[in-house]
């Protein structure tokens, strides 16, 4: 009974309250009550409601996204877009203004008493083939002197063919109606057996074998090294792919076969570098003979760490290409 | 030689901008192997040979592949649109 | 070995709350009760060891850069402690029969003892940190107790009771911040601590500081514009639970104020200032609106709620005055208002227990189901109103004795007014309950009348805190005495 | 111009480096096609590259190979960059791997390269 | 020289070897590899800690067999090791917590390319803390940056694919400011080790040629690192990449790989550029100001967002605006506090993550509030983590994010620049109650019950500890951490300072 009623006059009081004028909210502010509407909206569940009201809402939900984000027609989107491109124009050039003042106030390029040409570009073109056996000093620099660098590097290039396999590979295991997709897919992307190419392949393939071959082993006498001839044979298996097909090249180079040679010579780099480092650190002789100057087995690790990264970066080069292909070997 | 290397400066910045403003994504990629080979010949006139080399190799030769092959994934996707490879979990929890 | 005892008198509870928390079975009421019961004692035990003998004073350990952790047992904290205490025992015995209703009684007990451990190390506290240490604590751990029935509506309040009370803290703690460069150390020693050569010069800043500090804790002491919470977190509350909110967790801030203005900051620092002033107006006006919304109010908890906003800032006012017989005002009134108003809301949840009205215009007739109760409830409703000898009256005499000699040109009238005013609402708005409930009139059918009376385990606590706002009234010798000692070193 | 410094004529190379660098940084950012954004990045990362080249050529000298022994400083041009140079291509060369097969899983889900219109579709799956 | 001062040296060729050789392992093994070399480098970092600590000062070690100027080096103070000690416990907590969740959301031939990610982020990370060499410095930046965008589209959905496109071309722009900004330092002093281009920028700026291109150089480095480490107007990609990538990669990217690149920034202001250089220049009032608008945008859009990992990701752009806000109060306080703050914030950060997903694992992975009701009490020691974590964010004392608080609130108190004091401290205020406002928000929705009618409708299910022994350990592991940064702090800060002395 009592209840009821208590029920009852809440309501009217709400009611009324509702009617009253904007200072008696205030009021009822200070009061420390807050609005019956607040209190409906603080900390509330939304109810499962019955599927018709649902529905609507989900429709009503959309209509406001495609509004919303709709790109041609939402003026505000629209601006915003605009805005961004200006601002961002302008942005580029106030950089590119900088940049210039920067360069022209920096010291003048060719003269040789520039800041860099100091001791140090000194020590390693005087001392750079006693220290390094290495008759191209670059090689010698990037592979002795600043080998903590290249070894990162070549970090960079096995992490960066982790990150394509997560994103290419595709390891379904192939279904009965998929089968037939893939086999599609693989007809696809095999090349027409086109004669003139495959002959010119024949006859290209190992001139660019060996070109890269010799650039990999005369890394520390000539220009080049094992990045750049590692790039040039990996090519070349790129074009023997393009010529071939897949099954022609799986006979020889498949993802295990680019597994284990990348961990392999990316171990023994590891390890060579680690001892050298080491050693070096504790100030004890690292037993490596550096050889005669010129000759081809000389400077010290400088031959096999190139043959490492050329290996590596072949297929590396091959295996990005083989992913982008057919997402996989 | 000078009057050379500027012609090449001038030839790069010229690349440069029509990559940008070029319609068809071949032509910009095109292009930009074009860059890069001007980029290793500028660099033999700086008497770099080491990098002219590995930006041959690499700038206007694996990087030109590797676009080409995703120009051509693309196409090809246009071609027979293919779903999988999607949402392998997470879908799930959004 | 005195200060083992500070710690446990801390720690002590604080355990035995979390025992409870993780007790595996689901007691009865009544057992938790009585377990909760016996922790209070022995608590209670260590705190008489330390209320005798000298103060004593602990460096537990350190927060981080000169942020120690450290206690002191001074007066203040002695008096505050004991009628934590005090409160604490009988709203326990109170809550043993009234949770009988309630659901999980075991996290209610829990959380119970847990707070009062906390509030020991308020009272202790020694320094600034250590008491934002527990002053957020404190917070944190009263929340269960204020969203004890989890409606929607408990919950409204315990965010909003969450939020008022975090962003006063944090006014407390950024003007610390502020204070912690002129300030020699922020220990609490009588007269402040402030390094006046490193304060020369920057005495607005510092009395921004002080401003916003008192403003941080007159939140948790309901102060004007910042009294949103009490009205709505004590309502929902369970009874046991919202006597101890506006029985003593309000208090705290009062604790609070007098640590900063009197032992951080120091009163001739402010004296005279537009710090003063800007106190002094706004605790008037919380009197005069607290009891006006309370007069105006229906439901009987909130009209308590009310009242207590209107009484922490009798309290208040009489700190603001910085002066020797309003400070010592104030902390009786501390004390007095402790009991009154733990004894109306238990009052009030009785009446709730046993009859389930909320609404004073349902009361009519009350004092025929329930005498005990509301004959309690009268004498305290008396007592505050301040018709001597009640307890009320006294504090009252001394706050306005003090307005009148303060030197404070419009307040010194004005004070004395507005106390009087509110004075008489009071009167109007709790005496009419138990009138009606006494008279009912002649419409009351008494045919349907029947003894709804509380047990003993409701109407012993009721009672004795009735019996303590009428008795210290009359033999409050002692105590002024002692209060007076605590005035004398502090101004 | 007299913003600009003493060297604004000797450093022709270089002014061509930045402007490269600023037309490769606003392709990346501003191009909608998510190629020709890699496009951009390559042209940013070589720009960058022959800005360091330039620092290391020296006026008429060789390149840092060692011929018939002679091992004088004033013969060859400083070989730091180059090193440098070679690092950084391959860094870019992988980068740019990356981001292509991003592209390409991209484009196999939604089927357009233009990251604004992907945005705006994600949004409105509201996912 | 001493044994111990291998350490770095090994804890760095370790993580990298371990990666290479996981490439060949299955999964399992690579699972377990990892766990011991992520454990071996922490137990490393506290004996080089409690050694350094011991003899005081820092050492270099020799990459090779050539002394300073020539070949590489790497460097190690007090500093170095607590951080890599730091990290690596924050990397190993947030890899077991995020296990099982693992196994749900990345088909189980990628876990061994994850263990890949990690450990090459790891080694990653330590390369930037101890190298002493700016291009080194570089290059790990790059293998840093390639790793992280691996672990975010490791769950693969259309969402973290975009995010991890997004977060690419945002680093990579950082990272060609960075290169540049190096190409130019080398072009200037002719250097790349970090000892000897102070020398000589010293040198250049006491003789006045060359001030206004290192000004300029100093410039592009620090926006570099500030756009890879989502400062307030670059931070676009970082809820998505956050919110949608499998948990303990959400949780490593927010707590590890941003906050090496402001270690690196901390590094390159101090040991490169030299901190009295920096703070003539203009460029920490910058990051000051970028700072607290990073503040008060990350908590404001943290209140608007309506899922919860969203809303964690949104508050740690606020809390990369803190840290910021340290560095531009430009005194040695702030930049303590702001060291402090990175270890508080990655301590705590992981823990929100983590404890999220055990949230929404309990609500059928939904991440809305609306469906959180209640998860507090179907997963407990979750709701606890999540609780503790939120009010160590929100400053409670004894918790973590009290004692960052109160370092930052201290330092700009006793900055001697009044101009700086009052925004500090009003926007710190600010942004503390807006924390409070959505982190306590969030507690209690997950505290409400929710009808168990309801509940058996939705199919919730329920945590058992016994089930997953190791969530539950990595959740107390957590606490116990945040506790000991938030209890013990003094030791903690008495490091940093030792270590910032090292550094200049």
């Amino acid at each position: 009974m009592e209840k009821i009623r208590e029920e009852k006059d809440m309501n009217e009081s709400r009611q009324e309250e509702n009617k009253k004028p904007t200072v008696y909210r205030i009021w009822r502010a200070l009061k420390g009550q807050s609005e019956e509407k607040a209190e409906e909206l603080t900390l509330e569940r939304e109810q499962i409601l019955d599927e018709k009201v649902l529905e609507k809402h989900r429709l009503d939900h959309e209509k406001m996204l495609e509004k919303t984000y709709d790109i041609e027609h939402n003026p505000i989107y629209g601006f915003f877009r605009r805005f961004y491109k200006v601002a961002g124009v302008l942005c580029c050039l106030a950089l590119i203004i900088i940049l210039l003042v920067q360069v022209s106030y920096l010291p003048p390029v060719g003269s040789s008493s520039n800041p860099g040409s100091n001791e140090v570009a000194a020590k390693y073109i005087e001392d750079g083939l006693q220290d390094t056996g290495a008759v191209n000093i670059v090689t010698g620099m990037i592979l002795d002197y600043r080998a903590f660098d290249t070894f990162g590097e070549s970090n960079v290039l096995f992490i960066a063919t982790c990150t394509v396999l997560i994103l290419l590979r595709n390891d379904k295991k192939k279904g009965k109606d998929s089968a037939e997709a893939e086999e599609r897919r693989d007809s696809y992307y095999e090349p027409k057996n086109d004669v003139i190419l495959q002959t010119i392949t024949k006859v290209l393939v190992p001139i660019i074998f060996i070109f890269g071959i010799y650039v990999i082993l005369n890394g520390h006498l000539s220009p080049g090294g094992g990045f750049s001839g590692g790039a040039i044979i990996g090519a070349g298996l790129i074009l023997y792919l393009n010529a071939f097909g897949f099954q022609k090249i799986e006979r020889f180079f498949t993802e295990k076969t680019y597994k284990w040679v990348s961990f392999g010579s990316l171990t023994f780099y590891c390890l060579a570098k680690s001892y050298s480092f080491y050693t070096g650190a504790h100030h004890l002789e690292s037993g490596i003979p550096l050889g005669k100057a010129g000759a081809i087995i000389s400077s010290g690790l400088i031959l096999p760490l190139n043959i490492c990264v050329g290996l590596v970066v072949a297929c590396t080069m091959y295996a990005f290409f083989a992913l982008f292909r057919k997402g996989g070997f | 030689m000078k009057i050379f290397e500027y012609m090449l400066l001038a030839f790069l910045v010229l690349c440069a901008v029509s990559v940008s403003f070029s319609k068809n994504l071949l032509n910009s990629i095109l292009i930009f192997m074009s860059f890069s080979l001007i980029m290793s010949i500028m660099w033999i006139l700086l008497q770099s040979p080491d990098l002219a080399i590995t930006e041959a190799a690499v700038g206007a030769g694996v990087t030109t592949i590797l676009f080409f092959a995703t120009l051509k994934k693309i196409h090809g996707m246009e071609e027979d649109p293919d779903q999988d490879g999607e949402d392998q979990g997470g879908k799930r929890h959004e | 070995m005195k200060a083992g005892i500070l710690l446990l008198n801390m720690c002590f509870p604080v355990l035995a709350g979390l025992m409870m928390l993780q007790g595996k079975r689901e007691y009865t009421g009544k057992k938790l009760a009585r377990r909760s019961l016996a922790a209070m004692v022995i608590a209670a035990c260590f705190l008489v060891w330390n209320l005798t003998g000298d103060p004593l004073s602990l460096h537990l350990c350190s927060l981080g850069k000169d942020l120690p952790v450290y206690f002191h047992v001074d007066a203040i904290g002695k008096l505050f402690a004991s009628v934590v205490t005090l409160v604490w025992i009988l709203a326990i015995c109170f809550a043993g029969e009234y949770m009988k209703k309630e659901q999980d009684q075991k996290r209610f007990f829990g959380f119970f003892l847990i707070v009062y451990g906390v509030l020991m190390g308020l009272c202790y506290a020694g320094n600034l940190i250590t008491f934002y240490l527990f002053y957020e604590m404190m917070t944190l751990t009263t929340v269960p107790l204020v969203l004890h029935t989890r409606t929607r509506e408990a919950i409204t309040a315990g965010m909003k009771y969450l939020l008022y009370s975090l962003s006063g803290a944090y006014l407390v703690l950024f003007s610390t911040y502020m204070l912690n460069r002129y300030t020699t150390s922020l220990d609490f020693t009588p007269g402040g601590t402030l390094d006046l050569a490193a304060a020369e010069g920057h005495t607005t800043l510092i009395l921004v500081c002080a401003c916003l500090m008192i403003l941080g804790f007159g939140v948790k002491a309901g102060m004007f514009p910042m009294h949103g919470w009490l009205s709505t977190a004590h309502p929902v509350a369970p009874a046991p639970a919202s006597a101890v909110l506006s029985g003593v967790i309000v208090k705290m801030g009062v604790l609070g104020a007098i640590r900063v203005v009197y032992e951080i900051i120091g009163p001739e620092v402010i004296r005279g200032t537009w710090v003063q002033t800007v106190w002094l107006t706004l605790s008037l006006i919380t009197v005069f609106m607290g009891s006006m919304l309370a007069y105006r109010e229906k439901i009987l908890k909130k009209r308590l709620a009310y009242s207590t906003v209107s009484q922490i800032s009798y309290i208040l006012f009489g700190l603001a005055l910085l002066q020797p017989q309003a400070l010592t005002g104030s902390l009786l009134h501390v004390v007095f208002h402790a009991c009154i108003k733990s004894c109306l809301f238990l009052c009030a949840g009785a009446v709730i227990f046993c009859t389930g009205k909320t609404r004073t215009d349902q009361l009519t007739g009350i004092g025929k189901e329930m005498p005990v109760t509301i004959w309690c409830y009268t004498i305290a409703s008396l007592a505050l109103t301040g018709i001597p000898p009640a307890s009320g009256f006294i504090s009252k005499w001394y706050l306005a004795e003090g307005a009148l000699s303060s030197g404070t040109s419009v307040f010194a009238v004005l004070g004395p007014v507005v106390l009087l005013i509110s004075a008489l609402l009071t009167a109007g708005y709790l005496l009419p309950v138990s009138m009606k409930g006494f008279l009912p009139g002649k419409e009351f059918d008494y045919a349907h009348l029947i003894r709804k009376e509380a047990n003993l385990a409701m109407l012993i606590p009721v009672s004795m805190l009735s019996l303590l706002a009428l008795l210290l009234g009359i033999f409050c010798g002692p105590l002024v005495q002692y209060v007076e000692k605590i005035v004398e070193v502090m101004l | 111009m007299l913003l600009f410094g003493a060297n604004f004529i000797s450093n022709i190379g270089e002014e061509v480096a930045m402007v490269l660098f600023g037309i490769g940084f606003a392709n990346l950012l501003f191009q909608k096609n998510l190629i020709k954004k890699i496009i951009g990045l390559n042209i940013m990362d070589s720009s960058v590259y022959l800005f360091l080249a330039e620092k290391g050529y020296i006026e008429g000298r060789l390149a840092p190979i060692v011929v018939n022994g002679i091992q004088d400083v004033n013969t060859y041009i400083n070989p730091i960059p180059s090193g440098l140079v070679l690092t950084g291509i391959v860094v870019s060369v992988s980068v740019t791997a990356l981001m292509l097969s991003l592209t390409v899983r991209l484009y196999r889900r939604y089927h357009t390269l233009d990251l604004d219109e992907i945005s705006a579709r994600l949004k409105k799956e509201g996912l | 020289m001493a044994f111990v001062q291998n350490v770095p040296f090994f804890s760095i060729i370790l993580s990298m070897f371990s990666g290479i050789v996981s490439s060949v392992l299955p999964e399992k093994q690579a699972k377990w590899l990892n766990t011991a070399v992520i454990t071996l480098v922490g137990a490393m970092s506290a004996w080089l800690l409690s050694y350094l600590l011991e003899v005081g000062g820092s050492f270099t070690f020799m990459m090779g067999h050539f002394p300073a100027p020539w070949g590489n080096e790497i460097r190690a103070g007090a500093l170095e090791a607590l951080m890599a000690l730091i990290f690596s416990i924050i990397m190993l907590l947030s890899l077991l917590g995020g296990r099982k969740k693992l196994k749900d959301e990345v088909e189980i031939t990628k876990h061994n390319i994850y263990y890949i990610l990690t450990d090459l982020l790891l080694s990653s990370l330590l390369a930037l803390i101890y190298t002493n060499d700016l291009f080194t410095a570089y290059v790990f930046v790059e293998i840093n940056t390639i790793s992280a965008c691996g672990l975010i589209m490791i769950r693969q959905n259309g969402r973290t694919i975009e995010a991890a496109v997004r977060y690419m071309i945002m680093s990579l722009l950082g990272s060609g400011l960075l290169l540049m900004g190096i190409c130019m330092l080398y072009d200037l002093t002719g250097h790349l080790l970090m000892s000897n281009i102070k020398e000589s920028v010293q040198q250049i700026m006491a003789e006045g040629s060359y001030r206004v291109p290192m000004l300029i150089t100093i410039g592009l480095i620090t926006v570099g690192l500030s756009i890879k480490s989502a400062l307030f107007p670059f931070h676009a990609w970082l809820p998505d990449a956050y919110g949608y990538s499998t948990v303990s990669s959400a949780a490593m990217l927010s707590s590890l790989v941003s906050k090496g690149y402001i270690f690196l920034l901390i590094k390159i202001f101090y040991r490169v550029i030299g901190i009295d250089i920096i703070r003539n220049s203009n460029i920490l009032n910058v990051l000051f100001v970028f700072g607290l608008c990073a503040m008060i945008f990350g908590s404001v859009s943290a209140i608007w967002e309506n899922d919860i990992r969203r809303m964690i990701s949104f508050s740690s752009v606020a809390q990369i605006g803190y840290i910021y806000m340290g560095f531009g109060l430009g005194t040695e306080a702030g930049m303590v506090a702001s060291v402090f703050h990175i270890l508080m914030h990655a301590a705590t950060k992981s823990m929100l993550f983590i404890s999220a997903i055990g949230l929404t694992d309990v609500s059928n992975g939904s991440r809305h509030f609306a469906e959180l009701t209640g998860s507090g009490y179907r997963n407990k020691i979750a709701g606890i983590g999540f609780t503790v974590g939120s009010l160590s964010m929100v400053g409670i004392p004894c918790f973590a994010g009290f004692v960052s608080k109160i370092l930052f609130a201290q330092a700009a108190v006793a900055n001697n620049a009044p101009v700086k004091i009052f925004p500090t401290v009003i926007v710190l205020a600010i942004s503390t109650i807006l924390n409070a406002v959505y982190f306590l928000k969030t507690v209690i929705r997950i505290y409400v019950p929710e009808d168990p009618a309801f509940e058996k409708q939705q199919g919730y299910l329920f945590f058992q500890i016994s089930r997953q022994k190791l969530y539950g350990l990595t959740i107390i592991c957590f606490i116990a951490l945040n506790l000991v940064l938030g209890m013990m702090s003094q030791p903690i800060v008495h490091i940093i300072e030792i270590g910032l002395q090292n550094f200049s």
